[in-house]
């Protein structure tokens, strides 16, 4: 109803809009064509990555609960596009000056001067971006937490916490005066996704059957390799609109070696976290290359446009043995139950992005200089700006899980559990004519 | 020896299986199979419309046991399966005359 | 043999060509290249609709069937492809004038004059969205429809259907002269293909245990939730082409408001669908909320670069309804069996599309005026267009289906069919290594 | 250690770069805007196609053998890509003058000269061809070579096998002086990962149980045939980066012809081999079909920028008599086990790609006019390149795996064979989830 | 008590358990297998080559019910079953010696 | 007549099949099933970490013959299905009173 009300109001509404046909525009800046049709395309490749890790994050976990984990992947996304649309996009870009170090004010509902060509192409990125950071989350909670919980987490992450933080950064706000970067977003998206993920593991607790009575902690294998590698690969493609799409400009050439950097971060981690396994199992572990990848894409997002394809070989590398050292910390030592690496993937290696950055830009584009080139300012103003990513995201995401376990709930009962979030949550099974088996778990 | 053939809720069956092992009884042969009996189905939806399914997933054990361990088996898995609620399941109790060990090619009950 | 006489005809034939290297063309109009690069990339993704279409339809359908869906939507586009080179392309946007207002006449297989860049550029985006228009059909008489029937229907739609009608709107025939407009085609691409879908789901009966003797009808559900949740994210990031592609020009900025139109419209309804769902039977519904995001989709296409993001959300708010109503009807009502809900997503929602764009066009855009900003003679239009849009499409859909069904057939043996049409029409199963079963639905 | 060493000297070294910010480049040039965003696009569909291998590869093969495909698909990217930054550019492209018919050399490490963004642009864009080759392999040894041989295979491919055969074509060698064509790699790519698989597939043997005593072959049906035919379309929508981006620039127009023509052969050559099958067997087969369009875009390839639409229906409908009846003779003839037809698609289609090419170019565009167009030098030139590169190919290809079969060994136990590579090599399955069964299959 | 297993086309089913079920036969358990017979197998293609599938999937229904109701159980089956053609299927008796409801731990036919 | 179940392992099924299908053994219905024995489980590895499955997938042959059959059908089993190392299954026998084909509604042998 009150939805109802704001539309009828914004359509009511006398247009103030700035240039929404674009005219101005284009006839100002005729480049913009090329810079939009860049910006959009990169924009679809990330709004693809929805689907990356709808199919990474069902492959890893158990059929029982993969209906549910669509239907999350899927939710988020709308309800993070309306959220951002109402919400979020005013707060972290709305140009009414009143406390612009912290957050912004002005184009709620895209409406009156927010009508706009240019405005709303930022938007559309940006938009995509927020989604991301939303669905993040959902790998973390995957198999236990309440679907309608889930919901309000996507709204505050892409109405608030996501925004204020991108303020910060993006927005002109006090990190970005501080000197902190982050090129496409490993801290403002990954390393925020993957605390607010860590603060819903640690409240929501493990899986039922995910440790044993000594504290040893049981395997729970994922019901789908070929569909989680499906989304590793669309992960990875669509990052490259991700990193790309970040120049926000179409003629910025340096994005030859932002996509070069991108695939060689991720090669090296997806090779380093496989050899890892392999050298202590005895056996190349395919869910951990598929990890690995991710974490190389993470850790390359926020300096992809400032450092070597040399640096981000290296970088790759320490996030292939970031990813599977964390891994192992939370399974065996935190006893922190992460179905699919969401924490270790995003969270860690999004905050090595940033550092990451500020030890290897070299100085050869935009004058950004991290510590082997000088630039120790810089370097300080990255770790800076991690500590207050983890302060921001993880204690605003603990304090909104606990109040959500307080009031609302935030994980459904055992023996919705056991019997799967399909069932419980939505009345259905994801593969309703295949034999199912979960026997054979040895504890 | 006896086929002690019991079919339970499938998730029961990780906690039966560790209560039947911690009284040592650990060979078993594992089906998943779908039925119904009391429990007249469950109603599930699908785009928005519902409708019961009424043959609904459970797991069957199969053990061969001796005579004199079908009582204590029966009791084990009852004790463990039961949750009070239609659907438990049922236990049927068979002979068997004759059990191979394939590896070895041993007979009766010391193939067990 | 006829048809390699035609190639060799083709072959040999001298070469009549207007400019076929392009050198003319972009000296004449460098814009051309960012033209050129945009349409085609945009194509490109409307393509990949294809793989989308065929992962929501048997994701929506029986393990049974799923090989046979498979197959009807890889030919689907080969056949339409053809079909559209050889004859389509021809009668829609010909330009040898004749009746001009009925159809259009030359360029068959792309040959003489027509063998052109800018031409076949054009050729190239308009096959793409008649393969969509053929395949939505492929839903709605699924896991019943003889194979052989199929191909024909869908080189009808290519060749002749989706022709004429495009060309009454989009080749300058007699409905854009009374003013009507579309878009991206929710009336020519999906009511069309939806209006299509409902005469062969009509002529042909309901699926076997669809109804009971009392007529309530069985709910038949689908193999796997994940390959059908990965078709509407592949739907979804595909759309961008279709809508944003369809500004056909790389410099119109109005682009990103088509982008965040088409994103919010696809939220809303989404949304809207899963909470209907969820206050009506107690659960939120994983299969509707898909089918709304896809209603959301189509019921934008038709306006997406004329109405504000507001009007967009409440757009797909109705589409949300409309969806989730359709639905019921068809199924409870009517009795139509659609597996997959096409004729609610596409047809239903593509008329609500037309219609939506001639209430809440706005004028800023290329001075389109829907009813709520005094457009009433081009609402009135709309009407129209939606009448024989309808009329077209379903008349000559029960036509075809008719005389096929009187000749040729158009259903599968009722043997064949609960064997099901993996068997019966192509010797295999889809999913040889895995237990299957269908028992279990009570009726 | 020593890739730790290298990487730090890397690091180190004085930036000899020849303009790492692009600044320069579009300053000289602002055309390379589009030139960028268009290459770099295409590059990122061209890596989409790997998810496209993967799929369609696990799709045609068994269950129990998912996981072990998925990981040797991810990998061949990860490794081809280190492979071809370290060594496979730049013996390719690299620009010293040594032996320039032969070999390049310049460029190792991306480093020095080479961190420019044109460098690396077209790094990028040869880095995703070079992984194409590389992955191809893949689907002809699968379900029985040995993992660590395969990462061997993966690296040679990309930093010697195709680098040194593509600078003969593309990079300056003596194919290219001798007036041989391959626009988008044919040649290059296919034929040559089509070659070295037939090499692979010859010296693994066929998998236990695909032959019969008496010599007769049994089918060993796919475990997905809706993944396999996704695989498919992921392919034909990244093949469009694949032949379209092949203009390196972005104002060639005649790109829209290329789009066409790959459309149309791959479309002509599925129908021909599904109405192959369906004459033959009775039903049409979908697996064939799938099969026929990867085939038509193979044999496109080559020829895609220089033949007509018409041209390209017609090397389409060989293309699908060559599959259909390659594969027949592989399989009862030859012996040789190629679980996906890669031979059969890549190889003997690449083969028929540079000489369609050879035939059918009809001098439009660049002057390239084949056999039919008086240009019969030029056919002999591709005759020739047909067989440089199956001597090399197929010739390198045998001298590999037999030195690697009689070092490390090629082919895993049989026993691990048996019980699938997926517990054998990664310890893990597939599908834990489900009850799986290979019974059933007759002998 | 008996068991009465019978393995029957997956397509009848349906049928099948439809009829049980009217005539009062609900409680059972079903479970998916594969199986050959005098049914030689079927012919099934391949990316172009025929080759035939000797175990065909079959269902299997098990359902312990008391001596007298035997006949009725197989012929009610029997009748629905049939096509006449080569693959209907077999049904066996075993006798049961014993059978137990978890739910309550009744023993014997009050169990069924 | 009595039923010949045997448990055995599932990469020996197609051996043991073929060497039945010899000596004219064709009937049977086969189920993919899980058990434990003797053998105590594999160790798989997900994500980095190992763990032990001890449900291991086995195949599931049930063939009803002659009583004069029995040996020879337990016999070539065991000769096929043995590696003589653990986890290579059982076999049980058990008395079957009745046999019925649907088709034909015969009863007893001949309908095997
Ligand atoms: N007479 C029977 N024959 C075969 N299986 C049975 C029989 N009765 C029950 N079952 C099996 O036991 C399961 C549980 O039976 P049900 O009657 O629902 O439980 P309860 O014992 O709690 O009443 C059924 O789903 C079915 O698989
Ligand atoms: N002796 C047997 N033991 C176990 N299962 C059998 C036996 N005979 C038949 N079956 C099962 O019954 C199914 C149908 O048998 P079949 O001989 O094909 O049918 P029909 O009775 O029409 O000749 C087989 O697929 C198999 O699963
Ligand atoms: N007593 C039993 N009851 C039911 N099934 C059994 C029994 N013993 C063994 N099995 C089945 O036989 C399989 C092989 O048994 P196992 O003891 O591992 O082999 P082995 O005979 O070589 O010692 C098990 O996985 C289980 O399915």
């Amino acid at each position: 109803m009150a939805l109802a009300a704001i539309l009828l109001a914004l359509l009511a509404s006398p247009a103030l809009a700035a240039d929404p046909s674009g005219d101005i525009t284009i006839e100002e800046n005729p480049n913009a064509a090329l810079d939009f049709a860049w910006v959009l395309i990169c924009g679809f490749l990330v709004m693809f990555m929805q689907a990356g890790f709808a199919m990474l994050e069902t492959g890893f976990t158990r059929s029982k609960n993969a209906a549910n984990i669509m239907m999350k992947n899927m939710m988020d996304f709308s309800i993070g596009a309306l959220a951002y649309w109402a919400v979020g996009f005013a707060v972290m870009y709305g140009t009414t000056e009143i406390i612009a170090e912290v957050m912004g004010w002005g184009g709620f509902f895209l409406a009156g001067e927010a009508y706009d060509v240019s405005t709303i192409e930022s938007w559309f990125f940006q938009m995509v971006f927020a989604a991301t950071a939303a669905t993040i989350v959902s790998g973390a909670v995957a198999e236990r937490c309440k679907f309608s919980t889930y919901l309000i987490i996507s709204a505050l992450i892409t109405a608030v916490i996501y925004p204020l933080y991108g303020h910060w950064v993006w927005g002109g706000g006090f990190l970005s005066e501080m000197g902190a970067l982050d090129f496409a977003g490993s801290g403002v998206v990954h390393a925020l996704g993957g605390w607010v993920a860590l603060a819903g593991a640690l409240l929501l607790g493990p899986r039922i059957g995910k440790y044993q009575r000594d504290g040893k902690p049981n395997a729970i294998p994922g019901h789908s390799i070929t569909l989680g590698t499906l989304g590793v690969f669309i992960l990875w493609f669509g990052w490259y609109g991700f990193n790309c799409g970040s120049t926000l400009v179409g003629d910025a050439l340096r994005v030859s070696i932002i996509a070069a950097n991108t695939t060689l971060a991720a090669a090296a981690a997806m090779a380093v976290a496989m050899f890892i396994t392999w050298a202590w199992h005895g056996k190349p572990d395919v869910g951990m290359a598929g990890n690995g990848a991710i974490a190389g894409l993470v850790a390359i997002t926020a300096g992809c446009a400032w450092v070597t394809p040399s640096a981000s070989v290296l970088i790759g590398i320490i996030a292939g043995f970031l990813v599977v050292f964390s891994v192992w910390l939370m399974d065996w030592k935190l006893h922190i139950d992460d179905p699919v690496g969401a924490i270790s993937v995003h969270g860690v290696n999004g905050a090595w992005g940033l550092l990451a950055l500020g030890i290897f830009a070299d100085g050869t584009y935009g004058g950004v200089a991290g510590l082997l080139h000088g630039g120790s300012d810089f370097f300080v103003a990255q770790v800076f700006s991690v500590v207050v990513n983890f302060t921001w995201a993880f204690g605003l995401g603990l304090i909104i899980f606990f109040i959500l376990k307080k009031t609302i709930g935030i994980r459904v009962e055992a023996t919705d559990e056991i019997a799967g979030l399909d069932l419980s949550e939505h009345g259905m099974t994801a593969y309703p004519n295949f034999i199912h088996s979960e026997t054979g778990r040895g504890d | 020896m006896k086929e002690v053939k019991a079919i339970i809720r499938t998730t029961n069956f990780e906690a039966v299986k560790k209560a039947l092992d911690e009284k040592g009884y650990v060979s078993m042969t594992v089906t998943e199979v779908k039925g119904r009996g009391k429990q007249k189905g469950i109603t599930q939806q699908w785009r928005g419309a519902e409708y019961v399914v009424d043959m609904i997933p459970k797991t069957k054990i199969e053990m061969v046991v001796k005579d004199e361990e079908v009582k204590d088996v029966v009791d084990t898995i009852c004790s463990v399966a039961k949750t009070g609620q239609i659907g438990d399941g049922k236990i049927f109790i068979t002979a068997v005359e004759d059990a191979i060990r394939v590896r070895t090619g041993e007979h009766g009950e010391e193939s067990l």
